[in-house]
Parts: C-alpha cells; structure tokens; sequence
C-alpha cells in the first residue's frame, strides 16, 4: 500500500521528534502500548511524554494515549498528532477535542471495521489494516492486539527491535514465558508486515537505533523545547549537606538508564529522599497515586501510611504526627483540599510543620476529575480564615516534583509552618522520559529540634530568623502545648493584641529570607528582551517552547516560572520584569489567578496581556503563539484593560 | 528521685472555668491517675479541641495540643502513629466528641489505637454560651432551641460500642476519685479507652449539678457485660446516667496490625539503596 | 470633693461627645449600666455607640464596657475615655490595652476598695466614692451597685432623669414592681449624691435634656463622624418595587423612637426583610448571635433554623433549602467559613443561591474568638479550589448590616451563586444607636422561577444577564439535576474541555452587570483631593473620621469604603482613584490583605502606604492621623516598597 | 394518564457504570417502587453525593442533586425541611456514607426526618479505583492496603440502629424486585430509614459477586426484631450478610417535632409589623 500524502515536511522537523496517539476501547491494550513505546524509546536514546485520557466509565471504556518521543526532554504534550493507531472506533469522539491531527497525519486501523466518524481524521491518511487476519495467523495470538500494534508501530517509528521485544519480556514476564514468547511472536508478525507495507521506518527519528529514509512522515511541526529546568537552590541549612553541592548534582548525568515517571511518582520520590516517616490521605482523582505508592513503600521504609475517614482527619493526623516529630505530609486534589483549609490554618498558627500536596484538577466543585487546571492559586494564597503566610512551591515538570518535594519539606521543617505542594492533573498524570536525579546528592534537613538549645517557655518567641526550635515530645523539660489559639511567647493562650500583633509579626518574618532568596524563579531567553511571557506549574513546559520557537525565528523573549509562589519575592522577581514592555502572561484559570496574583504583588510591565482559559486540556504551542501575535488576548480571555 | 504527686502535673496556667465548673474534678482526677501510673510528664501527650473542656491541656504539666473544634482524634492518631512510646490522652467536650467531630469518634473507636478519650459531657456547648448539643435531653430550651430541642439526644456509649469500642465507661466529675481509677483503667487498656464523663456545666445547665447527681445509678463490677449488645443496653440505661465500665475487650491495636502486616515489608527498601530500588521498580513497571 | 484635672479642653469638643467605660468583675452589672446609659441617651436624642470586652472565663469574669455618646451617630468607639467607673479592681489590667484614658480623665470607684495598678489610672483624676455606704442606706440597695453607678453616671452626662427612671423601669420590668422601686429608690441615692457632689452634669453634651454649666470635664479630642453612610443602591430587579424607590427610604426619618442594634442583630433584621426562609448553622463566637435570634423569630414567621452538627453540614443544608426553593442563610465566623469552603464552591457550580455570613475574628485558627479583625478577605475571595466567580459584600456600620444583607439575598437570587457578607466582632458585638430604617421601602427581589418560562434543557444554558430561571421541585416537566460536576447547558456531566470553558465563561459573566453597576462604592470628601484613605468593613468608621478631622483642618482629602468586594468594580473604582498622588489603606490585616486585593485588581496611585496592623482592636482615629503623619507606614507595617 | 411503568422513571442519561456493577439493580429497584408508590416524578428529588453509586440522580427522572462527596444527607435534610411535600431519596455509596459523610449519617439517623436514604454499599471505593472503605473486610488487600486492611469494617446497620434509626434494613443489588419492596417500605416509613444495599463492584472486588451471593441470609419478618439491641444483633450477624428490615419504629419526624413545638410561635411576627415587633424587642432589650 503507497502512502497517501505528498506534501513532505522540513527535514529537521520531521528528524528531532513525532508524535502518536493510541485509542481503543477497555481491554484493547490501549495504555500498555503506549507504556511499551515509551521504554523502548527511552532505552534507544529518545525521550519521551505520555499522556492519557479516559471516557466516564470507570473501567471498560475507551481510552486513548498521547504519546510525544524526541531527541530533547520534553515537558508538553505534541500540539498534534502525527500517526494515529485506532484500536477499535468505539466511542472514540470522546477524544475529539484532544485529537488535533497533524495535515497528512497517518491513521492505522483494523480494515475489517467500519470506521464511523470520519470528521475525526478527515485530515489524515487512513491506513486500513488487517490485523485481526494477521493476529489469526499467528500461534497464540488471539487476543494480543497490543503486541501486534506494538510491533507495527515501532517499525513505523524506527525503534529498535531488540530493545522493543526487551520492553515486551519485561512487561509480560510475570504473565509466564508462554506469555512472552506469544507476545513477542505477535510483535514480530506486526513489525514484519510494517516492514514489507512501508519499508523503513516512516516516522522514525534522527540518531534513533534504526535511522528514518525513504519515507518523509508529516511532522507536528513544533519544535523540542531544549530548555532544561535550572536547578533551584534552597535556602542554607544548618549543619548539612551544603545545598549546593545537592544541586550540582542535579545536572544531567549520562546514565545509560533514563527514568520514565509521573509526576506524581516523582512527588513519591521526592518525598522520601526528604525524608518522609508519615503519610495520611483520603484517595482522590489524580492526587491517589501518591497515597497508593506511598503504601507500598513508605511501611518497607519504617513509616507508616494511613487511610483516613476524610480529608479533615487527613490534614489533622498529619499535624499530629508532626508535633510528635516526623516528617509528615497529606496529598489531594481540590474538593480535599477545600477540605484542608482549616487543617492549614492551625499548622501555622501551631507551628507544626508538614507538607500537604494539591494535585489541581478542573473546578469548581467536584469539576472534572481527571482533567487539569490551574485554579487552586487562590485558595493556596488564601484558603484558611486569617493571616496565613505560609509557604506555596509549583514544580513545573516531573523533575521539578522531585527537587521541590524535597525543597518542601526542608521549608515546612526549618520555617515550622505548612508547604502547600501546588502539582496538577497534567504534571500527575503523564510520563516523562528524565535524565536521573543522583539521589543521594540532595540533601534532606533535619528538624531543629531542643537537642542543642532549650526551648523552655520561648517555643514561641522569636528566635534567629523567627523560628524556635522544636521540642520533641519525650523531652524532660521541654514540654509545651501547640496551641491553636493566639498565645504567648510561652504558649498560652491570650487575648491581648499587643501579643497578638507581634505574633502575627513574627509568623510573617519566619518568611523573609527565602522571599529574598534567588533560585526559585526559572529564568529562561533574553535577559535584554522587551517582551516576556510568564506562567507557572505545568504551563511552564508551554511558555519554555513558546521562547524556543520565538527566539528561532529571531525574537528576543523572556521566559519567566516561578516556582515559589508565596513568599513572593519581589528583590527577585523585580529586576527580571524591569526592561519588558509587554508581558504575556499564560494560565489554565478562566479567572486569570495567576494574573491578579502576579498584579497584587509585582510591579508588572505597562502592558500586561492574559492568555487564559479554562482548563481542561494543556494549552497547545500554537495556541499561545497565536494568541500573541493577535496583540491581545480577546479571543482567549479579558483584554488588558483593568 | 521521689514519686511525682497529682500536684506535680498541673501547670502554671490558671483554668479560665467558672467556678463550680465540673471540668475542675476532670482535670483533679486526671492528675491523680497520672501520679498512680506514675507518668513522666514528659512521655505523656494531652491533645484538645476546643471549648471549655478542651482547655485541658493547658493545665496539665505534660506535652500537649490545643487543637482545632472537633479535630482531637485525628490530631491524637497522628501523633500517636508516630510516636507509639508515648501515652497520648484526648480531653474533650460532647460537641467536640459528638457533634463536630462524630466521625472522627466512630473511626477512632473503630481504629483502635492506644487512645484514652475523656469526653467532658456537660449536654451543652458551654465556651459559646449555651447552644444545644448532640447530648442535650430532648425538650430543653437552649439559646438555639427556645422551643425545646427536638432531637433524641445521642447515647454516645451506645454508638462507640456500636462502632466497635473496646473499653466503654462513663464517670462523674463531682467524683474525681472514683474518676481518677477509671481514667487509670482507661489508660491501662490497651485499645481505644472512651470515657465519658458527666462533667456539669454550672452556668448553661445549672439543674444539672443535681438533676444528674441524684440520679445516677452504677454498673457492678459483677455486671460488667462481655457481650457487646448487652453492654449497650446497659450504657443505655436510666438515660445514660449509669456509671462505670460497661464494656472491655482486648483486641489487638490499630499498631499492632500495622506491625504484625508490615513486618514483612519492613527494613526492605531502607537508605538510599531502597530509593533506587523504588525507582526502578517504576522504570520497570513502565515497561 | 474637687476636681483634680484644671485643663480645659475647647469648648466645642466637649459639648458634642463624649467617652466613658465601665470595669468590674462578673455580676457586678457593668454591661447593664451600660445599656441603660445608651437607652436613656438615645430616648434624649443622642447617637451612642457601645463595645463590650470580656476576660477569658466564660461567666463571672470580668467584664468592661466602653460607650461613646453624641449627638452625631458613630460608627467607631472613641479613641479615648473621659470618664471610668470602676466597678471593681479585680482583674481590671485585662483591659489595659483597651484603656486609654484621656489627660484628667475622671476614675469613679469605691473609696473602701484598695487601688492596686496606679499605672492603669495614672493621667486621671481618681474620684473614690462611698458607694457600699450609700447602698447600705437604701432601702433594698444591697447587690444594686450597678443602678447607683447608673444614677452616678447619668447626672454627670447630664442625661435626663425621666428617661433614666423609665430606662431602669423598662430593664427591670420582668423582675416585679418591687424591684423596680428599688432600684428606682437607689439609682436616686447615686444621682443625688452626684448631684451633690458636682453639681450640674459635668460631662454633659450640648443639647440633651440637662444642659452642662460650670464644669469643663476633659473630651476624647475627636470630632464626631457627621457623614452618614450613602445609600446603596442595588441593581434593577425585574418587575419589582423599583429599587430606587426603595433606597429613598434610607435617609434619616424623623423617629421619635431610635433603634439600638448590634451588627448582628442588623443582619438578623435585614435577612427577615429579605425574606429569609430557611437558616442553618453550628454555633460560633462571634456569629452565633444571629443564629440565636433567628431561632426565636424564624419560626414565628413560618422559617426554619436548624442547628447542624457541624459547619459542613449548616452550608449544605442552606444549599439543599435553597434547591428547594427557599431563600436560605447560615452565619459563621473565621474557621467554621473555612469549613464551608467546599460549600461555597458546590453551591457556585450547582448554582443554587445562598447567602453565608462569615463574622470575622482575630486568626489565624482559632485565633482570638472575642476579637476584630480583617483577614478573611482572602478566604473570602480564594477559598474553595477551581474559579469560583462569587459575590462579596462587606457593611461598615449597623445599617450596613442591615442593608446589605437585604442586597446579598437579592444579588444571591437574582444571579443564583452563593453571596459572602463579611462583618466582624467590632461590627457585630457593638450596639448602635441608628434612626430607623423604614423596612417596608426596601423591596426583596423574589427568585426568578420558571414559572413563565420553562428551562427545560436549559437550566445552566446562558440567558439573558447570563442566568437562567430555576426550577421549582414540584414543577412538571422542568425536573434536572443539580450538577457539583462540570456540566452541559442541560445538566448533565462532560468532560469536554470546550464545555468546561463555555460554562467558566458564563458563570463569569453573571458577574459582569453587577462589577459596573454604581452605588456601591461609598466616597466622602473631597473629589479633586490628592490625598486618598481607603479601608472596608468596620474600618471605614475610622476613615469617615479622619476624613472629617482632616478636612476641618483643611486638607483636601477623599475617603472612599468600597462595600461590594467581588466582583471588582473597575469602572467605577478607576475615576475615584483617578487624581490621587498618595493612596493610604487602612486595614486590621497583618498580611495586608486589602491592599494586595486592591493592586490586583485596580490600577492605584504612584504611592500606596499601608497602614495595616493586625487585628484584636479597631483603629483609633489619633493611631492612624500619627501613622499618615509619618507619611510612611514603617511603625505601622511594611513600607510602601513592593 | 396511564400510571407511570418503571421506565419512566429512568432519564436520557446513559449510566457510566461498568457492565454487570450492581448499581444497576438498585436503579432498576428504584425505579420499580417509585412506580409502584405511583409517585409523580416532580415530586421526587433524589440526591446524593459522589461516587459510582453517586451517580444514581443522573439516571432517574426526576429532581434530583449530584452532590459533593458525603454531603448528601445534610443537602438532603435542608431540601426536606425547605418542602416537606417532597419524596427525598438519598443514594450515596459506602465511602459517602460511612467515611466522609459519617457524621452527617449519625445526626440525619438521629434527627429522624422522612428521608430514604439508600447506601450502595461495595465495600470499596469504585469511583476512585479500588481504595479501602469503612467496609472493607479485614485483611483485604486493596490499592491502599497492599499489605491487607487493619481497621474492622463498620457494622452501619448497627451504628445506624446505635444512633437511634426508625427503619433499618439491608437489600442485595442482584434481587431487585425484593429490593424495590424494600425501597417501597423505606419510603413509606414516616422518618429516616437506612437501606444498606449490597452492591457489588464488579471490578475492584470481583470476589464480591460470589462471596457476597453465596453466604447471604435472610431475617424472617417474624423475626423482626421490637428491641433496638436485638435488632442490632441481628444486623450483625453473617458479617452484615443477612438481608431483610431489621428494626421498625414509629416515632414522630424531626418535622413533626418541629411543627409541634413552633406551632405556637408561628404566625406571631409576620409580615412588616412582625418585623417593627422584633426590632421593638431589640430595642426594649437594650434598655
Ligand atoms: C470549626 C469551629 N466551629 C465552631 C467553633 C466554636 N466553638 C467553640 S467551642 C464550641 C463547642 C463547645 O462545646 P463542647 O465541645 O461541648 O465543649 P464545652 O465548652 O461544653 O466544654 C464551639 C461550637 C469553633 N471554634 N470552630
Ligand atoms: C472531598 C472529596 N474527597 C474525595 C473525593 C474523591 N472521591 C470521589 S468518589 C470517592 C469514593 C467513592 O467511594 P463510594 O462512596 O463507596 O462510592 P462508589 O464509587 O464505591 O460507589 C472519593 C474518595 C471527592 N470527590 N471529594
Ligand atoms: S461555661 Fe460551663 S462548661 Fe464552661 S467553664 Fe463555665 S461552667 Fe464550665
Ligand atoms: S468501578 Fe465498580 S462500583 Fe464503579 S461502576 Fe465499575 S463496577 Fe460499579
Ligand atoms: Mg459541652
Ligand atoms: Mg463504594
């Protein structure tokens, strides 16, 4: 069979990268392909992303994969699709929205099939193939769909085959080896009659194991964004590990091994490097991994994990385990954590610390469980009765959960006051082909306990940089009471507001020096630019290839992430807005959060343009640079105009 | 050194109760079963909500948290989670225990962990001045139901029975000795321990220094029931005024099960090699 | 006995106000005398204002009053006090911080009583008095402290001793006739001796009943507030009372009878008006006031109050009611709002109106349960996780109490999301003296039902102003479902991103009528002045104070108290802001939440100088002339550097 | 008009439930009662929280509120005390019921207002993939308890019947017309009842359909128990595998009480002079 397109792409597109998507419905093997491809790829050298989607049916349903491979780390998904496989058709409208085909886009499917919805691949080159007579033909074949497109696709893609059928073993090796030795002969039967259909790899990438010729694939067209995350450097610690030697060792080692990991499992990782003894969570849409993985490993590592009633006992258990002198943590999305909100407030005001993780998803309310947003800002700032400064960090990406999963819980445990982890659907729920983090090179603080110095009657006075040490129950001497109530140096409760001003003061101190501290702002472009673009959490991976594709074509920009939200840091931040005329700034909040967050604590350039929407799918490249070179964000949100 | 006295577990901090306040017997007889195990202050926790009763911690000479409204059990779980060495006592009021906090009670109960939970039941929210609660009799007239409540008042034994208590009693604060062996009892189990105790708030519910006094009625040691069921009639009985231990059973603690389960696992993936070895189990299972 | 002080203050200050506090422990009657010298003032035809402050037990404790009274209403205490009655000494260092006594202020106690803290009394001139022997020599004086302090007090103010005997005999009513006699027989011993003593009303104010001569007591030094909280007008409803009518109704009749109400009980009066059906709550200071009230009156006017087991469960009920078809209503104060978080967000996204009343108190956590402040304005805009384009009014006087609870029922109906009205402890705990509001005038807006227009299908689709009638349950034919999930305009659950956004977009642009809408933003002074003072809440009192203080000695200078906090008003605030050089916000916020609030949404002078402190007492007018004399907030808060 | 089938009961939506979740056979028995009590759909609001089960208000035609998670009873009670007039239903999960929404479960059995709440009860949380719920067997493995669950599952019949529960009584998802007689009698109780309905989900419990089918028994109505701690017992017994209506009491609603106490009241402050009364009050109160 020819192809059916004719119109080839730029070479240098169509070699540093492409992208796929696998839909099919429940037990079609959907996401196992994906999974497969992505370790295949990341053991040939290429990096990867994976994204998944999920009807309403809780099991059963149809799903579909978005897979993005390429020479570079990425952190975003493809703006399109290249190559298509189509499991089955059922329901696959479903993924209408999120399947933006690339113009001449290929689409695999069963030949056999009607193929019902042709406004969803109207622009793409249909590949009709016969799969299940392929499948017949091979000795224990039924059933193992997935190994044949596996097969047919990396032969598409120009991935290995020997690293392929490894993936394949390790994947089915608990199945048996009848299991592998089926599979694998399904995924030769696959690849093998991609090799006689096409020849060589259509859409394989530059310096893969086998190199792309012949065919010239359409290419999403959208390049690799090579900008890798600057390591942020945390606040000195007190007789450790100098912070900076752990962060020198966060720069890209060549391991031959890459790591594929959701960010939630980096928030996993992270948080035991830091030292995790306590968990306690109530499961939540996409936030339960953590509290699953947790279960599993934290009790092989002497911690304890438990399961509340809800997300109310969840915070407070968390607290309890805190005073009692472990490092604690809780994880949620955002019905929890709306829940949580009075949790936090006695943290502060007890100065227990503990780090409680918000993986963001659609809202208000009970919103879209499985779909991401960027609109828990506001309550991060501000849930909680009360004057609350307390600490807010956003990783933006899956390295960045594990560095700032570390970075939280030597806050939480230096400053004694809660750290809201402020992670989201699209960073939890994908898969990223990383670079290892050298693990044992980030150090881990340790509570300042009353070893050393008695806190007796001062647990609550100001001590250098505001913060007392902490007793630890079982201490002759140092007994105390963590009061949630406005108290004295001492502890105890009053109603005087001469104490109550200077306690308020002292707990807004506690945060002075990291809101001074360079390191935590992502800087990324042209220091000299007049024009910025600025986001946070996930959206960064948006914004650092939005500068890649300006600069490429010759305009100066500046990329600004924060990845500390609160404190703020306005000595930071301040000098990076000074020369900009214009600052774009990008976020999944039909409320512009993030925007009137950045208005209320920075002096902003003249012209501040939103591009902001409502979550629910990660904003595309194309989708910012358009609305940049619109001058104005109407199509997208509000204009400038206050 | 010479044995701590009930005296040596109060705190410099002055109670802010009421005179007459029946939470003064609680905190009396608190003391006094400190001294009788003796404790060391510094290996005893005593962890509050809030409300008059919750002010508790403050005047004992021990650790402690004065927690959030309805939030001292999970505040006392975690804590005793992490640090199973030490003994953990939670004070708190019927609204704390019943009201706000039900659920965390029945889970509590259920959980089973070596807890000591004194819930002072003066059948009224006493700090914001006299508003019904889950434990006032029907038909009184409140600052929130000046027509009379209209609901059955909880029969807070009854319902931690119902969620699987292994020590149930209830005590009186007007009888700090007899209080003092139970909370002794208490902590002595092994398991959850929930005592309630009637504990008269003088200002909101005056009657209630005699309307409870004399009716009270007391549970023989001989009738301490061993069935479950029987225990909650028996706490059910003469509207909840009957005094002493209904119910005891030993069962093994929520840590105990986590250890005996986990054991296992345990030491298994410990230091920076068990990090590695988490990781690759991801790299693997993305595989 | 003389007088001690010999410094006269200018005759005008002293004739139109003045400041007085009442100390002593539980029982002794302080807040009764208090009571009753605001009764006989306001039936003399001065304004009064009265604050309350407790020591921490519950009953018995000490307990001081403070009262200001005037013939202009007030609405903030006075800055100091002219004259003391000490009651007892017990304790009395309690209410250091709240004492100041002006220079040759008068201290009334009991001669027999020792005086133990000289420094609390030191700039007054002590005054013992033979109280015991006095009573001793009533007949049926014993434990009647509080009438002869009463009867002291009213023949120093001057007050008019047939109101007094009439206020006495009002108060004591329900105890018999005898004890009115004898209480009548000893508030005449103390008048008399007083009368005796001073001769002729010493402290008295100009205009009322008895007339001052001779004596020239000492004055707080500050001018009354003369400028009266505008009219609020509310936006048109549909085929209503036309609202103007109805604000017409607000200015200052000509009663005979004034009213004396606390914030809490104003909120009481104007949620009746509004036609509030249905109240749920959990107990909690300083809120539960309205709860208790609305427990008497509700279910005399066919309502319901129910008491709920918790705070989560008082905001799903109002919700629940609210489906139902009733206009419903809870009231907390700082944690239980935070509790109701998740609420708040259900009943945006379900669209089913409710108004919650968070009674603001000192936090963070439990905080200072009997205390002011203003730092829930975060919580109030931020909390709950996704956008949450809600309402958020706040009063800054007992009328505003009133009237803008009427507003939030009528502003919560009409767009169908839940209202915030923000008060606080000073607001709520204090007692006014106000004209009386004409209630009939002010017309509730019903819910738009869909009696005339079906909604079937279209219940969450975008109507006119964006907001579609609601269903009554019991309605055939317009049964649905309301909806926590992200919905389609029927209803029903999606996860489609373009929906998820089409629905964003419109539950914000319910907004955008009320964000133009003039009438709720209050300005005072001077419109082309340079110098600007903005606060909300009930520190606008001190604004329209130093507004007034500021112009009499000739500074142009322009108050302005926004009391409609979200959505923004940009088009009204702007041209308010417009010729300001310098902007002072004044708030009882550590954190300075007010002022981020207004950067982020408002475009503000070159200079912008916080005078921000935390809470626990309300501004003194002197605290905040001092701090704008400085002309930078340094011994305030934060300098006006970002 | 020909009186409604059960399938006019049933809505447009097509429910996500997976093939063969016993949600279906609840929604089938709701609709078979709600036929056969001839209710008309717009007096009908069924409302509930989130989760699988949670779902239900989406598939039956009628009023209805898809909640948050275990808020359903509070929405539930507001919206009965707002119209009495209404048929509520409740049809909320395990987790809904007996973890989050615990509390609320105890005060709404206590309250006594006339709802049916009906708890499709999995023994897991379904919606959020497989996690331990409050009544999950013990020693259960799930995706949080790898290493088996600890905590005794709840007994809810008895915690319900502990609270003070008029109706309680347990159906079986895979017997609907048996539970739609169930569902019939629950709604024509006048107060609370509790229907513990077992519900299996088929995919992160799949053990269940057989497990649960293979060891039910049945309570004869002759057993039907007059004594709440008998009931108790019996609810008990067979691991709460026992089917049929446990305890029946008939005692007035928390609407009832509420009439009757306010009646006097009601009616005295209408209208704007009710208003110019209470503010009078306010003000002779001051003086
Ligand atoms: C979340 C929250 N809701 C309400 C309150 C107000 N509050 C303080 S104590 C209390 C109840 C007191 O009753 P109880 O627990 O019986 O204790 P008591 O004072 O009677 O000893 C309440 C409702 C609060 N502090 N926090
Ligand atoms: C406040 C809050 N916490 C957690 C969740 C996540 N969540 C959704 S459904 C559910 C539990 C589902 O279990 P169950 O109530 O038993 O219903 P089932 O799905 O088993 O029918 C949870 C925890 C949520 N939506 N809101
Ligand atoms: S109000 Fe009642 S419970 Fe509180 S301290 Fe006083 S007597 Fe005790
Ligand atoms: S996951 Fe279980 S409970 Fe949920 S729909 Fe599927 S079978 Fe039913
Ligand atoms: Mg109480
Ligand atoms: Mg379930």
């Amino acid at each position: 069979m020819a192809n059916s397109w004719s119109d080839c792409m730029p070479a240098e597109a169509r070699r540093t990268e492409v992208s796929l998507a696998i839909a099919g419905s429940g037990g079609t093997g959907v996401m196992t392909i994906g999974e497969l491809l992505l370790a295949t790829a990341a053991s040939s050298g290429l990096y990867g992303l994976m994204t998944r989607s999920y009807g309403p049916q809780i099991r059963g349903g149809e799903s579909a994969c978005f897979l993005r491979l390429g020479r570079a780390p990425f952190d975003k998904q493809a703006d399109m699709i290249d190559l298509l496989a189509v499991l089955d058709w059922h329901n696959i409208e479903r993924f209408q929205e999120e399947l933006m085909l690339t113009p001449g886009a290929w689409a695999l499917c069963e030949e056999t099939e009607t193929f019902p919805r042709p406004e969803l691949v109207q622009q793409a080159a249909l590949h009709p193939i016969g799969w299940k007579v392929l499948l017949a033909h091979v000795e224990g074949g039924k059933g193992r769909l997935s190994a044949l497109v596996f097969g047919t696709l990396c032969h598409l893609l120009g991935l290995p085959r020997t690293a392929a059928l490894k993936a394949l073993a390790d994947r089915f090796r608990d199945h048996g080896d009848a299991a592998v030795e089926a599979n694998s002969r399904v995924f030769k039967a696959g690849w093998e009659w991609a090799a006689r259909e096409w020849g060589d790899a259509p859409f394989g990438i530059v310096g893969t194991g086998a190199l792309p010729h012949g065919a010239c694939p359409p290419a999403s067209g959208v390049a690799p964004s090579p900008v890798a995350i600057g390591p942020l450097p945390g606040p000195q610690a007190r007789g450790q590990t100098p912070r900076a030697d752990a962060q020198k060792g966060v720069s890209p080692p060549a391991s031959p091994l890459p790591w594929l990991l959701t960010g939630n499992q980096g928030i996993v990782i992270g948080s035991l490097v830091a030292g995790l003894d306590f968990f306690a969570g109530y499961p939540i849409t996409p936030s339960s991994e953590i509290m699953e993985e947790l279960s599993h490993y934290l009790a092989r590592r002497e911690g304890v994990v438990i399961q509340a009633e809800d997300e109310l006992a969840a915070v407070n258990m968390a607290i309890g385990a805190s005073f009692g002198g472990k490092k604690a943590m809780t994880a949620t999305s955002g019905p929890g954590f709306s829940l949580m909100a009075e949790g936090l407030g006695l943290a502060l005001m007890a100065e227990t610390p503990f780090v409680v993780v918000d993986v963001q998803r659609v809202g208000p309310s009970t919103g879209i469980a499985t779909k991401t947003e960027q609109s828990d800002l506001w309550a991060a700032l501000g849930s909680s009765h009360g004057d609350n400064p307390r600490v807010v960090l956003a990783p933006s990406s899956v390295r960045g959960c594990i560095e700032l999963s570390i970075q939280a819980f030597n806050l939480a445990e230096r400053l004694k006051l809660p750290v809201i982890l402020l992670s989201d659907q699209f960073l939890a729920g994908r898969t990223e082909t990383l670079d290892p983090v050298p693990l044992d090179a980030i150090a881990a603080d340790q509570r300042r306990l009353t070893d050393e110095v008695s806190a007796s009657g001062r647990r609550f006075a100001a001590w250098d940089e505001a913060v007392s040490p902490m007793p630890l129950p079982g201490t002759p001497g140092e007994e105390y009471i963590a009061e949630s109530t406005e108290h004295s140096p001492r502890g105890w409760p009053t109603s005087s507001y001469q104490v109550h001003r200077s306690q308020s003061m002292r707990r807004l101190s506690k945060l002075e020096p990291l809101s001074e501290q360079e390191g935590w702002i992502e800087f990324l472009g042209d220091p000299a630019a007049c024009l910025g673009i600025m986001a946070w959490g996930s959206t960064g991976g948006v914004v650092r290839e939005v500068v890649h594709v300006l600069r490429a074509r010759g305009t100066p920009v500046k990329g600004i992430i924060p990845h500390l939200l609160y404190p703020t840091q306005p000595k930071v931040m301040q000098p990076l807005l000074e020369n900009l005329d214009t600052l774009y700034v990008v976020e999944l909040s039909a409320m512009q959060q993030f925007r009137h967050y950045l208005q209320a604590f920075y002096r902003l350039p003249p012209t501040v343009i939103s591009i902001a929407r409502a979550g629910g799918m990660p904003f595309r490249t194309a989708e910012v640079l358009e609305a940049m070179k619109l001058g104005s964000e109407q199509q997208i949100a509000h204009s400038e105009d206050l | 050194m010479a044995p701590l006295q009930p005296k040596d577990y109060l705190s410099e901090q002055k109670p802010i109760w009421c005179p007459g306040c029946g939470d003064f017997g609680v905190l009396n007889a608190l003391t006094v079963a400190f001294a009788a195990l003796e404790l060391p202050p510094e290996k005893l926790a005593v962890i509050s909500g809030i409300g008059c009763s919750s002010r508790m911690p403050g005047y004992v000479h021990s650790y402690g948290f004065h927690g959030i409204h309805g939030r001292a059990l999970p505040i006392a779980t975690g804590l005793k989670l992490a640090r199973p060495d030490l003994t953990v006592i939670v004070t708190i009021g019927d609204g704390d225990a019943y009201s706000i906090g039900g659920n965390h009670f029945v889970h509590a109960v259920r959980r089973n962990l070596d807890l000591t939970c004194l819930i002072m039941d003066n059948r009224i929210y006493g700090m914001t001045r006299g508003q019904v609660s889950a434990t006032t009799p029907l038909g009184d007239r409140t600052s929130t139901t000046p027509y009379g409540s209209i609901e059955p008042p909880l029969a807070p034994l009854v319902l931690a029975l119902a969620a699987g208590a292994t020590f149930a009693a209830r005590g009186a604060s007007w009888e700090p000795k007899r209080l003092a062996a139970l909370i002794e009892q208490g902590i002595r189990h092994r398991g959850f321990s929930v005592i309630d105790v009637l504990s008269p708030c003088v200002i909101f519910r005056p009657e209630d220094r005699t309307d409870l006094r004399d009716h009270i009625t007391r549970i023989g040691e001989e009738h301490q029931a061993q069935d479950r069921f029987e225990a909650m009639r028996e706490a059910a009985a003469d509207d909840g005024r009957r005094l002493g231990i209904f119910y005891v059973e030993a069962r093994s603690t929520y840590w105990d099960d986590w250890q005996a389960t986990t054991r296992a696992a345990k030491s298994q993936m410990v230091g920076i090699a068990g990090l590695d070895a988490i990781v690759a189990r991801y790299v693997r299972r993305e595989t």
